[in-house]
């Protein structure tokens, strides 16, 4: 058997297919890392051979730097966390300058998230990141704050979701992945907006709005006051999420939200997803990836299952 | 190099009634800590607590390292009640740790308020030729640790309470900031841990009297390895991360 | 001191005020419970006092008895749990007849909890309830499927709910609860829209949608395939909506969401909440609701706070 | 009368690999669980897990009540760490237990099926006048728990294995199912316990021979009092909840 290639052999006979396919790229195996958990790929680098990875997807960019918001920025909750990162990056720029050259070492897809605060903004960076030579895919962020129509989000009014997705689309003919906010009535209907609007594929869930307080001083734990609450507590809102979202489109859908062990994953596959990401489980332990792709491999050894494609979307209902 | 291991408890010893004195020993080989980097803790499996928790190298012994820490919340609870045998996960060493290249080492000054006393036991078995100087601050006597410690290493500890117990009464800084205007010189080298307001006055004192002072923040943290950008700090260079270009700040880049 | 009177006298002065109002009915306390977590009360009075709480929530009524879903219903999930009960219950009438006489001999405050299949049976339903002697006030569930129009929830479209809510109204003099669904991309705007229709007061959050997976079976894991989520896992997301719904509505706000203790209870009302609802954490101990209750008051006799008028709403900002 | 109490623990026995025997001192004085009842076991403060588990009464003793559990996953596993001297809350007892006063007191059959056969040691305490019959079924011989204990009050239990490792090869209900057709009579008083498909094909074998049996089913809980009515099973009238009508149904009444 050998391990992280994808495709495994026992004798002359292919055994387990890992590989999937989003849109036009093939990844060799369905485990990413979910952005702005894994920074860009080098701190990980000291831990585990980030080249079995099926893609690493790196910290959110923005044309220009940006320094984000105050400390403190994250808190624990039961099960999850609460983040006010605030989408600090170094830039695209400066990202294909220092950080691209090290993950183009790696035998691994590279995915670029980024966002911005305007449509112009979004499309110049697609426009930079395209250029840029070793990036597979782009996964456009929608949950952001929109600074030309009042600071609401591009992801949760369909019209700005569709206006923003279109015109990136027309500026890269690299692979389109859209991340969708859970914070919408229907995520079904985002999805559906996405397609149309010429997205590759989708990715789900973004980390849910959510809030603490220090009954102390009474002040939000958050210096931003709200955050984005991530972890094992919101999968199962993640779960049913690609779940419909598997059921409306027919374009991939990437899987994400609390999955820490292999179990979690498996559960997003048998649910629809094409892929999945490690997000907050990457600082439950930095082997969490490895640990996933591991028993993706040795679950579906055990139940006799060939491919990814067998597992994807079989959930038995009724 | 830093790694993820299983490390074996030791010990873990009550010092008082919420302090302990934790003794890992590594499964595997890892790189020896440096005073002032720390670990990242797993208590237990459970996701409830979920992140690791990071605690500094108190010291290194035969065969491991220390952890000295205080029972605050879920999972220092946890690890109190953990026995000699059982095993937890650990990420580390991490962070930068002390410079210990300080030129002026004719004055060389530690200063610990409360828990900032942890990594100033591994600092003082560094750099105990150079005879430093310990002021330490804590808010009643009974909180007071590893007194006999510091005196095995030959430094005799300056102390002060809040409640005036033992030493001095007052702040630690207090104390410190008079030893120093009365010293007539400014040529000292100062480390230092403790409380955020505890640094942030020690600061103020330091750039007044033209004084770097080394000291060692605290901020939450998730990942502990510099991706998740949760723990920055503001500096005169804009926001850095305290798991990765610290814990250790010079006095004179942090903005409070 | 008097415990649970909700008025506490240290000598001749008054010391901590532990009642609040919640539009025209003042309760002695800020403890509610929260439908559906503890049946009709009776239950819980084996283990104590249930006259000593700020008010008893009943489990949702309907006009009809309904008998809810197939079995699997619940299923525990990372500091959570999903259920899929399907509202059944005992209907209205066997509720008045059988029910409601043990409550009333209770000092408490009775809240109603109830939902219709169509506007109709909401209206009939609040119209038997109101008539009923011991009642105090009724609290309208939203988060159930229309029958009229394509079983979509009440809770997620605002004109609708402007219509269900208004309807209700009409038909009733009881002070009126409206319970609003997280499921929504903006729950300040529900609020809005059940403050506009004549609520005395909202409630928040009912269950986020979930669904999780038995990888072995590839089978969901209810038999319903989606059920709610609530427990502490939510509690983030709950404090952010009673946050955003104390600061856009005039009308007293009532938060819930994985309290299981009163340093959650707390975070709430700091947040905003009038009152407070203990819900899962009944089934984490059937005290829960006692310890959440006497908690409140020992941290307000810590934190030297004399009334919960003083402490709602306090969260500091910048 | 069942009560919200804190529990010593007094043992927590291994009996194989995943199998523990766990003796509980409840700190207040509370009913005597009657065989077929339960308890709801908080294992910890953590809130993952987060509900409190339901396990039968196996036996009640000086001072206290025992359970037999095997380890399937989070609660259970935590559980299996414990200590004596640790403890534990705990609420119950809880349900309605087996009904002891049935008529036909002749041919009195236990059947239990794997882990069904913690609640019958209680039960066989109980009603070991009756000298009744024991029918228990397991995987294999290292699953089967209690042999001895049952022979101490004169039960010899009738084997049967999944894999023929001891008795005999097959199914607890085929043992059952040959014994009963071969003894030509219908006046038997059957109580079970076990896996869903074994209670359900004893279900149907009692239906076709017109025998009443009493079977404790399991449900996943949450309250374990009656109030979340997540526990419910199908029977002829309407949903039940296994947690207060139940656990012990009559076969006659449960639909599958
Ligand atoms: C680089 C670094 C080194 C550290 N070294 C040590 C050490 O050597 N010994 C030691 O005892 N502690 C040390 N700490 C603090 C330690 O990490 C926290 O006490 C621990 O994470 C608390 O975990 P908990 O689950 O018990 O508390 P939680 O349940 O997470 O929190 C309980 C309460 O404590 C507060 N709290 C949490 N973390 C901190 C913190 N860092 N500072 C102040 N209050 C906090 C919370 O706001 C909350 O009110 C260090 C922290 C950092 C960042
Ligand atoms: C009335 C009643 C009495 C019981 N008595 C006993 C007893 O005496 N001894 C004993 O060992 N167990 C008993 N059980 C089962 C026991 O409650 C479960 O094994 C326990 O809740 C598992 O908790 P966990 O956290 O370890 O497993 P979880 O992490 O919750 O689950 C692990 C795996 O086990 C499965 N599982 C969970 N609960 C059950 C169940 N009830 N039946 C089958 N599979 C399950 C889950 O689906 C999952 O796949 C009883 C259950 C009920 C309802
Ligand atoms: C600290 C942190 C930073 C994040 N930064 C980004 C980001 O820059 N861009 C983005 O699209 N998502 C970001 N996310 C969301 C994650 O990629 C992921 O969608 C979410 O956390 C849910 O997955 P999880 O529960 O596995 O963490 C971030 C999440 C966390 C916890
Ligand atoms: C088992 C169960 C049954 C519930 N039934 C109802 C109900 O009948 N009506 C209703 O409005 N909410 C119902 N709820 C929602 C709760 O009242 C509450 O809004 C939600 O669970 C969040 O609070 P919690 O996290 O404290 O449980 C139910 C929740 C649970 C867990
Ligand atoms: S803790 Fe994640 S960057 Fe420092
Ligand atoms: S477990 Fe709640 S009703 Fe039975």
């Amino acid at each position: 058997m050998q391990r992280g290639a994808g495709l495994f052999f026992k004798g002359d006979n292919l055994v387990i297919d890992l590989s999937v396919s989003i849109g036009k790229i093939k990844l060799k195996n369905p485990v990413m890392t979910a952005s702005g958990t894994f920074g860009y790929g080098d701190e990980f680098a000291e831990y585990f051979d980030i080249g079995r990875l099926g893609a690493v997807v790196v910290k959110g960019l923005s044309l220009k730097p940006k320094q984000g918001n105050p400390p403190p920025r994250i808190v624990e909750t039961p099960a999850g966390m609460l983040n006010s990162i605030g989408l600090q990056n170094i830039g695209a720029e400066k990202f294909i300058n220092e950080k691209l050259p090290f993950l183009r070492k790696h035998d691994t897809t590279v995915v670029v998230n980024f966002f911005g605060d305007t449509i112009e903004e979004y499309v110049e960076a697609a426009e930079i990141l395209s250029s840029a030579d070793g990036i597979h895919a782009l996964e456009m962020n929608i949950s952001c704050p929109n600074k030309e129509e009042g600071w609401s989000i591009f992801g949760t009014d369909p019209k700005v979701t569709a206006k923003v997705v279109n015109a990136v689309r027309k500026s890269t003919s690299l692979n389109l992945i859209v991340k969708l906010s859970p914070n919408v009535t229907d995520i079904a209907q985002m999805a559906k907006v996405a397609e149309d609007a010429g997205a590759d594929a989708v990715s789900l869930i973004n980390t849910i709005t959510g809030m603490a307080v220090d009954i102390k001083t009474r002040r939000p734990r958050l210096a931003n006051i709200k955050g984005g609450l991530s972890g094992p507590a919101i999968r199962p809102v993640a779960v049913r999420m690609v779940w419909e979202c598997y059921n409306a489109v027919k374009i991939p859908v990437i899987g994400m939200g609390g999955i820490v062990t292999a179990d979690d994953a498996v559960e997003f596959i048998i649910a629809g997803a094409s892929a999945i990401a490690v997000g907050t489980g990457n600082f439950v332990t930095p082997l969490a990836s490895m640990n996933v792709l591991e028993g993706i491999e040795k679950y579906m050894s055990d139940e006799g299952i060939n491919s990814i494609d067998e597992l994807r979307g079989s959930l038995i209902c009724g | 190099m830093s790694e993820i291991f299983r490390a074996k408890i030791k010990e873990n010893r009550p010092l008082t009634n919420h302090h302990y004195l934790l003794t890992l020993h590594p499964l595997i080989n890892i790189a020896l800590p440096n005073p002032g980097q720390f670990f990242m803790l797993s208590v237990d499996e459970s996701l409830d607590p979920l992140l690791k928790r990071p605690f500094s190298v108190h010291r290194t012994v035969e065969g491991g390292f220390q952890i000295l820490y205080r029972v605050v919340g879920k999972a220092t609870k946890i690890l109190s009640a953990k026995s000699p045998g059982d095993e937890i996960e650990a990420l580390g060493p991490l962070g930068n740790g002390f410079p210990l290249n300080i030129s002026n080492s004719e004055n060389v000054i530690l200063t610990a308020g409360g828990m900032g006393i942890a990594p100033m036991l591994a600092l003082a078995d560094k750099i105990a030729g150079l005879k430093p100087l310990l002021f330490y601050g804590a808010r009643t006597a009974g909180e007071l640790l590893c007194l006999d410690d510091f005196r095995d290493s030959g430094i005799e500890p300056i102390i002060s309470t809040d409640d005036g117990t033992c030493g001095r009464k007052g702040s630690v800084i207090d104390s410190l900031e008079s030893y120093i205007s009365s010293a007539g010189s400014n040529n000292f080298g100062l480390y230092a841990c403790g409380p955020k307001p505890m640094l942030s006055s020690l600061s103020k004192f330091c750039a007044k009297h033209e004084i770097t002072a080394y000291m060692a923040l605290e901020e939450s943290m998730a990942c502990g390895i510099g991706t998740c950008l949760g723990c920055v700090v503001k500096t005169n260079e804009g926001y850095k991360r305290v798991c990765k270009e610290g814990p250790v700040f010079s006095s004179r880049e942090i903005i409070w």
